[in-house]
């Protein structure tokens, strides 16, 4: 078969699967955050990239500390829980300070949330440097474990995986299983109502975008254990996860994790068969085709307005 | 006929901002800046043409496009097509392994001409092209989003999506366009080398006509029904469409002639700057020129030109003195706008000149910050 | 009988949202010059029902004819132009610009991209909007910023913008919500004056008002119609009062 | 200053570096006076030269993408100035520099060396760092007859006469890089992978050509990465597919540090596969981490590593300057000979015209180099050394192959 035994073929076959899979979990933990402060809230995030950025030098930050009082073993844990809440109390203020003036303007937010993250950016470079700088990674994060000879599963991208499995679940439990999520899919349904039974709208506006916010730290952990961190890291990911977001359909948590595997699957597989950046354009128009046709996304209820 | 002088320069108010505006661009700028700045000026003014057809499109439209870098680099990519040619005559290019051919695809081992190159040889057909081959994309993805209702967020989302997409081609298939360095090294138009002193001067009287002309061109547009529907579907999109107009079309229409205008602005860039490069394709200048807009005040023409010029020559001075610094204004400029001055500068005029005699010395006086209303009545 | 004596002619329509049947298979006949009222309890499928002949649903069955053209199938602004206007129930006109703006904006010329971009204000146009601002009780806030008016003048307003289009057949989705009393008999004037040379399709809670100005009422109720005839009929109708009384 | 270069030239071959190093201290007692020099007669073009100071640019990207890489140039040449200002300066003048920010922007670098040659009159550039920027930069140099130093190794294919080239282009870099890593390996299979744009594709051509042509060798994949792209997944199962004999990599900015690390997770790491780099520098390791790199190979003309006088005190300044952390890559090295270059390119020429200290530069052997010695060919490119660096944990490489001196060739026959 194409010269190479059915062994290499099928050995491939697993690899490339699995490499489809840990970008779709890449792409999930990018989406989510932006899942809730766009889906939920219509609040368009164009700083979600820099969001995670934070959440990335937090956890490089992190590790020099534990490389100096030497728990490099167990310090990622503790650099992802820092990662959300730095992530979270950031988002938290920019909410109060800016977002919450302009809901009435999502455009506007747009615009706005494109202005802080050049700040940002600039933020980071006059703190961390202009250099792009690397999270000393436990050896437990480091090198594949070997199933079959011939067979090399990353185990960061195990890893990757286990957090976007993790934070997904949470994620779910907390939006449809507790009062918090509840309160937060009444407040944006309908604001008013919300208001009359004694929901602080206001307060929910912060945590929901806040909480966004958080989950985009997190997935920046995760990413130094794949990529490295530099100041303009998050603008790389920006358009990915709106196309992500989008393309599930805004409102739909399911669409979002559908579209985030779709577009994976499609993108690593593609890449596969042609050269890597034809690749990536192919799934781009894709996307946008079907976008065109079908605009409400993939996932979006037909209503009754 | 007066009626349409009257439309096409927006009354008595219009017509006085915009004379300000000629004389200064055509006037005093040329008489106080030395050669070097008036290149920059001539420069930030090819912005403005995108700059307005953001006014006409996201201010009047409500249609937020975050690809009109797009269809400036598409202007600016047919005009460099077109010298390029030009400039890799056989002789000059001797060294090369198939001479006559332009270096990049040389380098790319390509041995002869690609199809699409070929109309580029012809002058008047490039300045045909230069308009219509953005158009032609405007109009394609105006029909497939329109007609489908795409508006809003998701029009701005996916506009910037096909702008990466762009990007990237552009960058991937280098042996045709160049890649990431573009198309460089352009020389002359039909024997004349546009490098000159006296030719840049002409370039510059030329790009700030051509802007002049844009502004009354999409007066005409505003002051006309045409305009008060763009309001109109800006505000209450069932509505117009409930009185019985095909609202797809409009958009259409008013999105291919913000390309157009933009593509202009793009091709005067490549003759003025000798050359074009994908970084003008791409996300972040389509966005910043968004800024420009918003800064001048999204509802004004000419505002948006002083917006453009304005934010330019910050981004100049400030990154000549301390760089670092500029990102953090730019980008706090940005949401200072957004959040207290939607109206950007035109905004903040309107505000604090009142009555328009004392606005009028204003204006003549500050040479800046133009008048909105008297634009459209 | 023949549908062609009817202005509006529906049968048969069905629109179902995931399975949820809002209009079923609903049979309603209008004649020319009728005024008819559609009364019902919430989410009984009125509004939908405007919707539909309206074109900003798209039915899952049945036909809409409006004089032998097919609605069904059309685009809503080719509707609007086979003579069909229609207010929405929140007031939607264009606050950014003056009453005189909102209604020449409507004026039925100038309708394509380039009719719009050389359409010029004739002495005609002007009349006519004069005449209808009169019509409507604005001709003093003429020069207004729509975003001005009251809640009852904006109601005036959009029906205004639509009598610029003059329609054959107009549908008002509750005209009279938020208005005064006296601005309630003012409406039921004007409407009834304007339904000299028009069919009108009212949707109303306001029984009272309904009264001034029905000439024949229908009844939905969860989709389905309930009962049709005069108001008194109505009134006296079993069922109908059930529905409302809800038990 | 004559007299210093004269002296290095009789001392050359005696390996009397360090003392030539040290005969720089002394030079600065038997100062050079700008009298011995009047600006009238050294300055015929109305460059920016007083009788005191001389008005030099440095253009780069301090901020956007691109700062990542450039702020090690920008830090060489502001101390190779501040070095040559300690000895006295140039002709007695003292150099002062006009920096400004290129912002990883190839139009902003168009414009900003119009703005140092029209503008400030400067009597010469270093700076440009991509290939991209340059060629923006290029036509206004040429316009202005403006003189820029170039520290980048890059794809070549380019002279002019406004324009010196202190790093090496492909072939240098490429040829026997290829020569030893094939004997080394005694590769036969080869991967190519490169970010896609000119300099990567148009050194893979050369690669490829010499590959199948000159070391029988031959080329099972090539592969091009968008800028920035990080996702490795099915490139790396590619790979794993042909298993090359050797990875011939070319990936820069973000995905470079992606890639290694996504490599090392697949399990390639340098027990397995083999592999030989032309685009990791100290300055990259700093962000891939060296123990994703450990055992890899890079083919480069310095390395911080290096061991001889030069390199010795060059480090030393450099780390005291800019603090022990810092790291000194391929590039950084290139860009300290700009300033140096150009000061024996106006001595020699006894004038800071360009048109004359351009014709006076070629020929020139620049003695104090950390590099070792360097010789400036007529084709404005240096003549230089290659070096392959074995990658180690602590971010340093070994140097384990030194060529001899290699002609510098833009335009390679059969290559093209």
């Amino acid at each position: 078969m194409f010269g190479y035994t059915l062994e290499e073929v099928g050995n491939i076959v697993v690899m490339q699967g699995f490499s489809g899979l840990s970008l779709f979990s890449v792409l999930l933990l990018m989406a989510l955050g932006l899942a809730i402060i766009f889906g939920q809230m219509g609040v368009i995030n164009m700083a979600h990239g820099e969001f995670m950025t934070v959440g990335a030098y937090t956890t490089v930050f992190l590790s020099k500390l534990a490389v100096e009082y030497d728990f490099v073993k167990s310090y990622f844990v503790f650099a992802i829980i820092a990662a959300f809440i730095v992530a979270f109390i950031l988002g938290y203020v920019i909410e109060y300070v800016m977002i919450r003036h302009l809901y009435k303007r999502p455009l506007d937010t747009l615009l706005a949330t494109w202005g802080l993250s050049l700040v940002m950016q600039q933020i980071f470079r006059s703190t961390f440097g202009a250099k792009e700088v690397s999270a000393e990674l436990p050896e437990w994060l480091l090198g594949s474990f070997q199933p079959t000879e011939g067979i090399d599963i990353p185990i960061n991208g195990v890893f990757v995986m286990g957090l976007a499995l993790v934070v997904t679940v949470s994620v779910y439990l907390f939006m449809f299983r507790s009062r918090g999520g509840l309160r937060v899919r009444a407040t944006m349904q309908n604001r008013i109502m919300a208001g009359a039974v004694g929901i602080n709208t206001k307060q929910v506006d912060r945590v929901t975008f806040a909480l966004g916010c958080g989950i985009a730290g997190v997935a920046g952990a995760a990413f130094t254990t794949i990529a490295s961190t530099g100041p303009t890291t998050g603008s790389l990911y920006i358009v990915d996860s709106f196309m992500v977001v989008v393309f599930g359909g805004a409102a739909s948590l399911m669409g979002t994790i559908a579209s985030a595997f779709g577009i994976a699957q499609a993108q690593s597989l593609l890449q596969f068969f042609m050269t890597s950046s034809m690749g990536k354009v192919a799934t781009l128009m894709t996307i946008v085709i079907i976008l065109m046709m079908r605009p409400e996304g993939l996932f979006a209820a037909k209503v009754r307005k | 006929m007066n009626v349409l002088s009257e439309k096409v320069l927006g009354g008595k108010q219009g017509a006085l901002h915009l004379a300000i505006l000629a004389v200064l661009l055509l006037v005093i700028l040329p008489l106080c800046l030395d050669l070097f700045r008036l290149g920059l000026i001539g420069k930030y003014v090819t912005y403005a043409f995108v700059a307005i057809s953001l006014v006409l499109l996201w201010g009047n439209g409500g249609i937020l496009s975050l690809g009109q870098g797009m269809f400036f680099g598409l202007g600016g990519y047919c005009m460099a097509m077109f010298l390029k040619l030009e400039a890799s005559d056989p002789i000059s290019t001797k060294i090369q392994t198939t001479p006559g051919l332009p270096d990049f695809m040389d380098w790319n081992q390509i041995v002869e001409l690609p199809w699409f190159w070929e109309p580029f040889k012809s002058l008047p057909l490039t300045l045909l092209l230069v308009l219509v081959v953005p158009v032609l994309l405007a109009f394609i993805i105006g029909m497939a989003m329109f007609t489908r209702r795409v508006g809003g967020v998701y029009f701005s989302i996916i506009t910037q999506a096909i702008a990466l997409i762009l990007s990237i081609l552009i960058v991937g298939q280098q042996g045709y366009t160049g890649g990431v360095n573009g198309i460089t090294d352009l020389k002359t138009l039909s024997g004349w080398d546009i490098r000159t002193d006296s030719a840049k001067y002409c370039l510059y009287f030329m790009n700030a006509g051509l802007l002049i002309l844009c502004i009354m061109l999409s007066r005409f547009i505003l002051t006309s029904k045409f305009g008060m529907l763009l309001l109109a579907m800006r505000d209450k999109e069932e509505r117009v469409r409930f009185s019985g107009y095909d609202v797809a079309r409009f958009k259409i229409f008013i999105f291919c002639v913000a390309a157009m205008i933009s593509a202009i602005g793009g091709a005067m860039f490549t003759l003025q700057i000798g050359f074009m490069s994908p970084s003008f394709v791409g996300i972040v200048p389509s966005i910043e020129m968004v800024i420009f807009a918003a800064v001048g005040g999204r509802m004004s023409l000419i505002g948006a030109v002083y917006g453009t010029l304005l934010v330019n020559f910050g981004k100049t001075i400030f990154s000549e003195t301390y760089p670092e610094l500029w990102l953090f204004l730019m980008g706090g400029l940005f949401i200072a706008v957004v959040m207290f001055f939607p109206d950007g500068l035109a905004g903040i005029y309107e505000k604090y000149a009142p009555h328009c005699s004392f606005s009028m010395l204003r204006a003549r006086w500050l040479k800046k910050v133009p008048k909105v209303t008297g634009e459209r009545q | 009988m023949n549908p062609t004596e009817f202005i509006l002619t529906i049968e048969d329509l069905t629109v179902s949202f995931d399975g949820f049947k809002a209009v079923d298979n609903l049979n309603l006949y209008i004649e020319n010059n009728e005024l008819r009222v559609v009364i019902g309890p919430n989410g009984a499928g009125k509004t939908t029902l405007l919707d539909l002949i309206c074109g900003k649903t798209k039915a899952t069955s049945g036909s809409i004819k409006f004089k032998n053209t097919e609605l069904t199938r059309l685009a809503e602004h080719q509707i609007v132009r086979t003579g069909v206007g229609r207010k929405f129930q929140t007031p939607s006109i264009y606050e950014n610009l003056t009453v005189y703006q909102n209604l020449e904006v409507s004026y039925p010329e100038g309708r394509s991209v380039i009719g719009s971009l050389f359409f010029t204000t004739t002495p005609a146009v002007k009349e006519r909007v004069t005449r209808i601002a009169d019509e409507i009780f604005l001709t003093e806030s003429l020069h207004q910023q729509a975003a001005l008016l009251s809640h009852g003048q904006k109601q005036w307003l959009e029906i205004g913008m639509l009598l610029m289009q003059d329609p054959e057949l107009l549908m008002l989705d509750e005209p009279v919500a938020g208005m005064s009393a006296k601005e309630r008999d003012l409406t039921a004037d004007l409407l009834n004056r304007i339904c000299k040379n028009r069919s009108v399709l009212v949707i109303e809670h306001d029984m009272e008002f309904v009264k001034k100005i029905a000439h024949k009422v229908t009844v939905l109720h969860q989709g389905k119609i309930l009962a049709e005839g005069s108001m008194e009929k109505i009134q006296s109708n079993e069922t109908v009062i059930d529905v409302y009384l809800g038990h | 200053m004559r007299n210093f270069n004269e002296y290095c030239k009789l001392k050359k071959g005696l390996a009397a570096y360090p003392i030539a190093c040290a005969m720089a201290g002394l030079i600065t007692m038997s100062q050079v006076f700008a009298g011995d020099f009047p600006t009238a007669a050294v300055n015929t073009t109305g460059l920016a030269v007083t009788d005191s100071t001389v008005k030099v640019g440095i253009l780069h990207s301090a901020t956007g993408t691109m700062a990542i890489s450039e702020t090690g140039s920008i830090q060489a040449e502001k101390l190779a100035i501040a070095q040559i200002n300690e000895l006295g300066g140039i002709l007695g003048r003292k150099i002062e520099v006009i920096q400004e920010d290129g912002a990883s922007d190839w139009p902003t670098f168009a414009e900003k060396s119009k703005k140092l040659l029209e503008n400030d009159k400067v009597a010469a550039v270093f700076g440009c760092w991509t290939s991209a920027s340059r060629k923006a930069a290029l036509p206004v140099f040429e316009k202005d007859n403006g003189l820029l130093f170039y520290p980048t190794f890059y794809e070549g294919l380019e002279q002019s006469k406004n324009v010196f080239y202190t790093g090496q282009e492909a072939t240098q870099q490429i040829l026997a890089g290829l020569d030893w890593i094939a004997k080394e390996k005694k590769a036969k299979t080869y991967y190519l992978i490169g970010s896609d744009y000119i300099w990567p594709r148009t050194s893979m051509k050369i690669a490829r050509k010499h590959i199948e042509q000159h070391l029988g060798g031959k080329v099972v994949g090539e592969e091009y990465i968008a800028l920035g792209d990080t996702q490795f997944g099915s490139v790396i199962n590619k790979i794993k597919l042909k298993k090359p004999d050797v990875i011939y990599a070319a990936v820069v900015g973000g995905s470079n540090v992606a890639w290694f690390k996504q490599l090392n997770a697949a399990g390639l790491n340098a027990k397995k596969q083999s592999m030989l780099t032309i685009s990791v520098t100290e300055d990259e390791v700093l962000g891939i981490g060296g123990e994703n790199l450990e055992g890899f190979y890079s083919a480069m003309k310095y390395f911080q590593s290096l061991k001889n006088a030069n390199n010795d005190k060059f480090v030393a300044d450099f780390k005291k300057a800019y603090g022990e952390a810092s790291v000194i890559g391929d590039v950084t090295q290139a860009a300290y000979l700009g300033p140096w270059l150009w000061k024996a390119a106006v001595e020699r020429a006894g004038s800071f015209d360009v048109d004359k200290a351009v014709v006076a530069l070629p020929g020139y052997e620049l003695m104090t180099a950390p590099e070792g010695y360097v010789k400036v060919d007529p084709n404005h490119h240096l003549l230089s050394k290659l070096r392959i660096g074995k990658w180690l944990k602590n971010g340093q490489a070994e140097v384990v192959y030194e060529s001899g001196l290699i002609q510098p060739d833009p335009f390679p026959k059969g290559y093209q």
